[in-house]
């Protein structure tokens, strides 16, 4: 009845060893085939270990796959399928797997008992980071990650169903079919790749069928319904709020290739199913880790799914009835008070001592304690499990499932596989759906007794990939460690990869017995996500690289790259920040000319990042006079301001200029940064604070594109492209002014007398798809005056030199105050902000002034602190920051823009800017931050 | 009991059986000068110094659950003192310094491991607001260094420099910084305050305060009332739920904050890397486990569990910055449930209830605070004087404009 | 100076691959139309008379002459109208008078039209809206790949997708980086 | 988390952004006597419930509409969702 086709070979590779396995193997099958004992090492004693399980349970067996270049660490060989070229490989170990230099640790165990590092190390004091932990480190973790890109990709995607079944076992089968055929959406995942559960590994009938064929029929059934959706390799990890399951999907095994490795799916689904079965428990007795030592469940799934023929002298530990099914030449039943009290055989089990004395000699050693629920995913929601002293296993409870979450078959406690199909056709009938099928089976009941541990002088093994014995639990409890959640953290049981999926049962079991305590008062313990562990890869899908974040462009930026541009990220934004002409040897060299062209003739940078918001409606003007300090609605139609906007705590939110097109339609800009969270604001304003307004607002930053065209020669510019219909002298478009107009001849347009650099300016925008036809007019326009495009330094060295506040002033805790603005605050009219803009501490004499060095050669340090001296200072000594500094080409000197305490009043002294961290200190003279045409006369011209 | 190596090789070599519980479990006494309420590591360390430093007697801890079962038992283990505000960072570098000699003061080693914090620079403002903390970093007596391109490539070979959203131009490390074995901490804590006499009582949820004439006069507690001299709260993560008991609204919303840890893998990390820009911190265990976060998940809970959109989201910046751990696997995830102030800052003062003192609103910030916590409550309930390091700490600070606001984002604690 | 040449989101982008294809549809102007506050009755009629629609209920589309009008939030209407006139706003805003406003949002989206058999395994990786199962005049806005994206069902069974300008180049890489993981 | 929009009906609760307690929609009267002390507990006072709490939503990737949602911050179980301009509206 084997599932494996033995006419497909697979070669495969194992330490560097050429094998051979058959399509349907997993890696575990084929290496059991090829006599393989000794798979891995365990983490802390570096103890041989080989396959325990034949599913995702798997504790022992962790291996690294390779490809040219590619590693992947941590992989259980019993969730590998097969496949051609595979190249595995042991890990965590010095030397060789078989060989491996580190098992000293073993010998030296006495000294490794629970929490033996939290008493020892601690002298001398310096030799723990230089010493002992790099050791401990390099003994520690498992396999290795390569140290170079990952180069398989992954793919996320969403999903929505009316029901998610989570299992493809007898259960979760039978529970697709009834909802499949009642005409629900379906989605059934199943971890493994083929559906069928222990139907694939139980020698049992279904309705008269060998059960494996029966799986296969059902699950062609369900795959040719519309309706279901199959997937197979497919594991819910987790469960989330209102109905959202996470789940990933295994495309392949191989590494190193281009196509989607894993899809993570984010399902939505109205109902779930929970068929996910159960896990059989290990007995914890002396050296029950050896290689060879297997559970019994496993040894029948081998034997009857993968037709690997494991041993013909083995012994089977059982404490029920299930683990009889399993063919062993010696039958241990300990019920029958037999027991086993140690085993031997270095690299793979040769003989097992019971408990009667005798000595018995075997090839394979078969264990079964019982079964576990697998409750995880009823625990995601932080449900806890119930314990049933009859079944002998934790049960999910009822009562305290995740909203909409029905749990059938054996993962509920039913065991046999007819009580299996039962439960799912009674969880389909509460949810109104009709049973499509009644299959029979077999319905052995449950006979179980619990037995946990077999008590020696010697270490039985509990998590066995951490190393976690029945003895590091009793001692854990003798410090004092009795909780549960202490026991865990203390011993580290249940934290290694397969997530306790074999051990925490088993150690509560023995915490119990310790403590001379029932289960339930010892207490329970609850999974967290993920089911098994998730690539981070896969977490991350497609965002990675370039692609991390969205990316957006201004629309000059063809343009601007076509003439050299470097780009500088600013939130997403790519922004030009200097625009380098042949011969200029650095960045300076580009900024300085930017502005000396700018300041001298014109010069012209794209500021589309700007946010613009379009505010209409009859109560625009006194909604923006609510949102901004000062006041909107007396604003001339044609006509911009200045606002500044606060927070209702007091503290500056961001600024801009409104522009008035007409009574009832504002144009208000935001800085780059702000333009999302202000827009956020104003719908808050808009749709929370004052609702009874008639004011509308949308977002139309993407759709305009807009150009500040700055300098003396800005107007003459210009004036080449507005047409000639529109006056844009000074005295018909003096500052602040704003108009609609049209451009190259007939191109709508807006236009905005605005400066942030000082010089005559203008900002002119049109509809984005002219963006780069414009500045490319504009430059063209510009050519005979020697027009520069200028970026994003030179704007700063330029709004500095004028002394206006940027993103570097306005951190989220600047006042109107410190900025010079208060007075538009106190006035009669109210707005956000204003009231708790009064108190004591928003007030406390900081404010905005220049600075420049007291020895005009010396370089100003952003960041850097003031004090009144030289020499060591602390807190008490800090008398405030540099927020913005730039090298001036216009003075030939740096400048510099700063917070400090007395603000105003100070100009005129000198103290030292001090930046300690880069061992930089200048005296420095605090002068007004208006540095460039302090009296506004050149923006006026 | 000492520890030490001679007497772990000496238990080892005799069975163990002369290891001693770590701390009794006695019964709740009538009354006690000092009540704290919470058995985690701030309550705990306040235990300790209060009984070790300030000489003061007749202390109990009381618990609801298991010692050390909330944030200290919970976290990201990152220590560091690398704030941009004197209101903080003297007190963070307090912290740091207590943590430097934890071992010998508590002769229990939970690890304490200097391999550095680095953080990230991705752009000029970046850059300039870093100098700015390293500066306030300096005048606080904690140590600094800026590094460029080319020392952040010495430092952390494996980043993505090449094909980065947003390229790496620098960073600021902060060699003392690093992690510790957070559990450890709560443990030793406890074992200390034990060893000095104070009752540390698990499973023993304060349930009400009796408060008369504007007096804390004790607690009631689910194994009983207790009478108390002075009532310290530090359940931070709970703080609105207990100070609530005592009618009382703070400045503070609880919200979860995920964390997350990989399989255990070979040393790739030579410390803390803090990747701001793309909200993903990370470090490696000792035992190999990429131990990782991010954001808090922005909603209010109680629920000590969190949603995908926040573990996609840190594993995109972790594969954005680090694009060779995509095979790594996560583990586990978990939520913690953070004390969400108004200004990102902690609160650490009297109440106007006369003997009920409060210590909270830590934000993320409370592991790396636990030792200068401690202290700085003890010293607090101890002389009734705020410590030097804590006194922007208060209560009144936000009726009074005094916020200590490190990200700039106001009065929305989803944003601190 | 010569006229200026308007620039396509896309570039006029068009690419199939088996069973699916992706396109950019130009020439369709967009306008933003809000009601002014008490005047809803009167803006239905405007509409009425200016479109021929009747005003699309939340989440849906409905047919405007040769164009469409999509509900995008309360009070607040998209209409796609083809065009190449970039004073649509104008127009539109004289036709309702006072009892609304307009703004031109043309130049702010770029309009992909997606079609083909496989269309919803390339869009399930995409949005995680349950497109699947929507009704026939289906409209919302919603994110994908961290990019705000408006999703517009057509009668004949294809999609148009409409992205902000600015970071539509990435967009579409995102789209066609999906469609080769799904279709290879 | 999924939010069912009362207008849209369910969404993947990542394309809204939160803001805080629905408390937030009650702006103090900035002309009252004690509006200092008004606005200080409007601005950073909270009940911060463990259990039923109205929170502030905001339908960045969708309509842009402020919803007050009920959610339950020991369960996150969401009980009712309203938009807030209604409720602002009934009000004023």
């Amino acid at each position: 009845m084997s599932l494996v086709d033995f006419d497909a070979p697979i070669n495969f590779k194992f330490n560097g060893k050429a094998l051979q396995g058959f399509d349907g193997d997993t890696l575990a099958s084929a290496l059991l085939r090829n006599g393989v004992k000794v798979v891995a090492r365990s983490f802390k004693y570096h103890r041989p270990r080989g396959i325990m399980a034949a599913g995702s349970e798997e504790p022992n067996a962790l291996v690294e796959i390779h490809a040219s270049g590619v590693c992947e660490p941590n992989r259980r060989a019993t969730t590998i399928k097969l496949f051609e070229g595979l190249d595995a490989r042991s890990q965590n170990f010095v030397g060789s797997v078989d060989r491996d230099l580190l098992a000293i640790n073993d010998l030296l165990s006495p000294f490794f008992a629970a929490g033996f590092y939290y008493k020892t190390f601690m002298w001398p004091r310096a030799f723990w980071e230089k010493l002992y932990e790099p050791i401990i480190r390099r003994a520690a973790g498992l396999g290795s990650i390569m140290k170079t890109p990952d180069p398989d990709s992954y793919d996320k995607g969403f999903l929505h169903c009316d029901v998610l079944i989570i299992g493809g076992g007898p259960a979760g089968l039978l529970a697709a079919l009834n909802a499949g055929e009642a005409g629900k959406q379906v989605i059934l995942c199943d971890e493994d790749f083929i559906l069928g559960g222990r139907l694939l590994s139980e020698d049992i009938d279904v309705d008269g069928t060998p059960a494996a064929d029966w799986a296969k029929l059902t699950a062609h059934r369900l795959m040719m319904m519309p309706n279901v959706r199959v997937m197979k390799r497919t594991t819910v990890y987790g469960v989330y709020d209102h109905g959202i399951y996470g789940a990933l999907e295994t495309r392949r095994d191989a590494i190193g290739l281009k196509t989607p490795r894993h899809i993570l799916w984010r399902i939505y689904a109205k109902t779930s199913i929970l068929a996910a079965g159960a896990t059989e428990r290990p007995i914890a007795f002396e050296n029950n880790d050896r290689p060879g030592i297997m559970l019994a469940g496993a040894a029948r799934t081998y034997a009857n799914r993968f037709g690997v023929t494991l041993g013909d002298n083995a012994a089977l530990l059982t404490n029920n009835d299930d683990g009889l099914r399993t063919s062993a030449r010696h039958v241990l039943d300990v019920r029958g008070g037999e027991s086993v009290v140690n085993t031997k055989g270095r690299s793979g089990v040769k003989s097992v001592t019971l408990n009667s004395g005798q000595s018995l000699p075997v090839d394979g050693l078969y264990m079964s304690g019982g079964w576990n629920p697998n409750v995880h995913l009823t625990c995601h929601k932080r449900g806890r499990p119930k314990w049933d002293d009859v079944l002998s296993c934790f049960l999910p409870d009822a009562g305290n499932l995740p909203a909409d979450m029905k749990v059938i078959g054996s993962a509920n406690g039913a065991f046999s596989t007819q009580a299996v199909f039962d439960s799912a056709n009674a969880a389909c009938k509460t949810l109104g759906i009709k049973a499509a099928m009644r299959p029979k089976s077999e319905d052995a009941p449950v006979k179980v007794t619990a037995f946990w541990h077999v008590k020696t002088k010697g270490r039985a093994w509990v998590d066995f990939q951490n190393d976690v014995t029945a003895k590091d639990i009793a001692l854990a409890h003798q410090e004092g460690f009795s909780s549960v959640e202490h026991v865990k953290r203390y011993t580290t049981l249940g934290m290694a990869t397969d997530q306790g999926k074999t051990s925490n049962v088993l150690g509560l079991a023995v915490l119990a017995q310790a403590s001379g305590r029932t289960i339930p008062e010892t207490g329970t313990t609850i999974f967290r996500p993920p089911y098994t562990p998730v690539p981070i890869g896969a977490f991350a899908g497609a965002h990675r690289g370039t692609h991390f974040k969205p990316t957006r462009l201004t629309p000059s930026h063809k343009y601007s790259a076509e003439q050299g541009a470097t780009f500088v990220d600013t939130g997403y934004w790519k922004r030009a920040q200097w625009i380098a002409r042949p011969g200029e040897k650095g960045w300076r060299d580009s900024v300085d000319r930017e502005v000396l062209t700018t300041r001298g003739s014109v010069g012209i940078c794209d500021v589309s990042t700007l946010g613009k918001i379009d505010v209409q409606g009859k109560d625009a003007g006194k909604f923006l006079n609510k949102v901004y300090v000062n006041t909107f609605s007396t604003l001339k139609v044609g006509r911009c301001r200045y606002g500044l906007m606060l927070r209702e705590d007091g503290i500056a939110m961001d600024d801009g200029t409104s522009a008035r097109l007409s009574k009832t339609h504002y144009i208000t800009t935001t800085t780059t940064a702000k333009a999302g969270p202000v827009y956020r604001h104003m719908e808050f304003c808009r749709q929370v604070l004052f609702p009874e307004m008639d004011v509308h607002l949308i977002s139309t930053t993407d759709q305009w594109a807009q150009y500040s065209v700055a300098g003396p020669n800005a107007r003459k510019l210009l004036e080449k492209i507005v047409d000639p219909n529109f006056d844009i002298s000074n005295e018909a478009f003096p500052y602040m002014a704003c108009g609609q107009i049209t451009v190259c001849g007939g191109t709508r347009a807006r236009l905005f007398r605005l400066s942030f650099s000082g010089e005559l300016a203008y900002e002119i925008s049109v509809p984005a798809r002219y963006g780069d036809a414009l500045i490319r007019a504009l430059m063209s326009a510009g050519e005979e005056y020697g027009a520069a495009l200028y970026g994003t330094e030179a704007l700063g060295v330029m709004r500095i030199e004028k002394g206006h506040a940027a993103g570097n002033e306005l951190d989220g805790r600047t006042t109107a105050a410190h900025l010079g603005l208060g007075g538009f605050v106190s006035g009669k009219k109210d707005c956000i902000g204003k009231v708790l803009s009064a108190r004591e501490g928003l007030n406390d004499g900081v404010a905005l002034v220049g600075f420049i060095a007291d020895n005009p050669k010396d370089t100003l340090h952003n960041g850097a602190h003031f004090s009144a001296e030289l020499g060591k200072a602390g807190p008490n000594e800090d008398l405030g920051h540099m927020s913005s500094v730039a090298y001036s080409p216009e003075l030939k000197h740096w400048v510099g823009l700063g917070f400090i305490a007395g603000g105003k009043s100070r100009i005129g002294e000198t103290v030292y800017a001090r930046d300690f961290v880069r061992n930089h200190h200048v005296k420095v003279k605090i002068v007004s931050p208006h540095f460039v045409d302090p009296d506004g006369e050149r923006l006026r011209g | 009991m000492k520890y030490s190596g001679f007497k772990v090789i000496k238990e080892a070599l005799t069975g163990h059986k002369g290891w001693k519980p770590v701390w009794r479990k006695p019964e709740p006494k009538p009354a006690y000068d000092i009540v704290i309420i919470g058995g985690g590591g701030h309550g705990l360390a306040t235990a300790h110094y209060l009984a070790k430093k300030y000489k003061q007697k007749n202390i109990a801890v009381l618990e609801k659950g298991w010692i050390g079962g909330g944030n200290v038992g919970r976290n990201t283990t990152i220590v560091r003192s690398n704030y941009g505000l004197h209101g903080n960072e003297g007190f963070y570098e307090l912290s740091m310094q207590l943590w430097e000699r934890l071992e010998q003061d508590l002769n229990y080693n939970a690890m304490v491991s200097q391999r550095g914090v680095l953080n990230l620079i991705h752009s000029d403002p970046q850059r300039d607001a870093f100098v700015r903390r390293a500066n306030t970093m300096i005048m606080n007596g904690a140590d600094a260094v800026l590094l460029d391109a080319k020392g952040v490539r010495e430092h952390s070979p494996l980043l993505n420099f090449d094909n980065g959203r947003f390229p790496i131009t620098g960073g600021l490390l902060q060699p003392r910084g690093g992690t510790v074995r957070h559990d450890a901490v709560a443990w030793g804590y406890a074992r200390s305050a034990d060893s000095a006499g104070v009752d540390i009582i698990e499973n023993c949820e304060a349930t009400g305060f009796d408060i008369q004439a504007g007096t804390v006069m004790g607690v009631q507690t689910s194994r009983g009332p207790i009478k108390a001299g002075k009532v310290a709260v530090a359940v931070a993560g709970n703080s609105s739920r207990v100070m609530a008991m005592a009618g009382r609204r703070l400045p503070i919303e609880s919200h979860v904050l995920q964390a997350f840890v990989s399989e255990g893998l070979k040393p790739l990390l030579p410390g803390v890397i803090t990747f701001g820009a793309g909200h993903f911190y990370v470090s490696q265990s000792d035992k190999g486990g990429l131990v990782f976060g991010g954001d808090i998940d922005g909603y209010n809970s109680y629920a000590q569990r969190g949603n995908l959109p926040v573990v996609e989201d840190v594993c995109e910046g972790g594969m954005a910055i680090m694009p060779m751990i995509g095979k790594a696997r996560m583990l586990r995830m978990w939520g913690g449930i953070m004390d969400m102030s108004m200004d990102g800052s902690p609160i650490i003062d009297r109440t106007d209830i006369s003997g009920l003192y409060f210590n909270g609103g830590w934000c993320y910030g409370g592991f790396k605070a636990t030792p200068a916590s401690g202290l700085a409550f003890a010293h607090l309930l101890a002389t009734d004087t705020p410590h030097d390091t804590a006194t922007a700490f208060t209560l009144d600070r936000f009726e009074r404009g005094l916020m200590i606001d490190e990200k700039g984002q106001g009065a929305q604690p989803n944003l601190h | 100076m010569d006229k200026l040449t308007p620039l396509s989101v896309f570039e006029n982008y068009s690419r199939d691959w088996d069973g699916f294809s992706i396109a950019e549809i130009t020439g369709v102007e967009l306008v933003s139309l809000s009601v002014a506050g008490g005047h809803e009755k009167e803006f239905a009629k405007a509409m009425k008379t200016a479109l021929g629609c009747a005003l699309p209920a939340p989440g849906t589309v409905v047919p405007a002459g040769e164009g469409l009008v999509m509900w995008t939030a309360p009070g607040q209407y998209l209409a796609m109208i083809p065009g190449g006139n970039d004073r649509a706003d104008e127009e539109l805003a004289a036709a309702i008078g006072a009892t609304g406003y307009a703004v031109l949002q043309s130049d702010g989206w770029g309009i992909l039209q997606i079609s083909g058999d496989k269309i919803f395994d390339v869009l399930e990786r995409f949005v995680p809206l349950n497109l699947r199962n929507c009704a026939d005049n289906f409209a919302a806005r919603t994110s994908a790949h961290h990019m705000a994206v408006i999703c517009v069902r057509l009668l004949d069974g294809a999609w148009l997708l409409l992205t902000p300008r600015t970071s539509a180049a990435g967009f579409l890489e995102s789209l066609e980086h999906v469609t080769d993981n799904v279709i290879g | 988390m999924i939010i069912n929009h009362p207008l849209l009906g369910p969404r993947d609760a990542s394309e809204f952004v939160h803001m805080g307690d629905a408390s937030l929609m009650h702006r103090p009267d900035p002309k009252s006597e004690t509006a200092a002390d008004d606005f200080y507990r409007y601005q950073y006072l909270r009940d911060n419930p463990a259990g039923l709490y109205a929170e502030l939503w905001f339908h960045e990737q969708g309509d842009r509409s402020w919803l007050v949602v009920t959610r339950n911050t020991l369960t996150h179980e969401i009980i009712d969702v309203q938009l807030a301009r209604h409720i602002a509206r009934q009000k004023s």
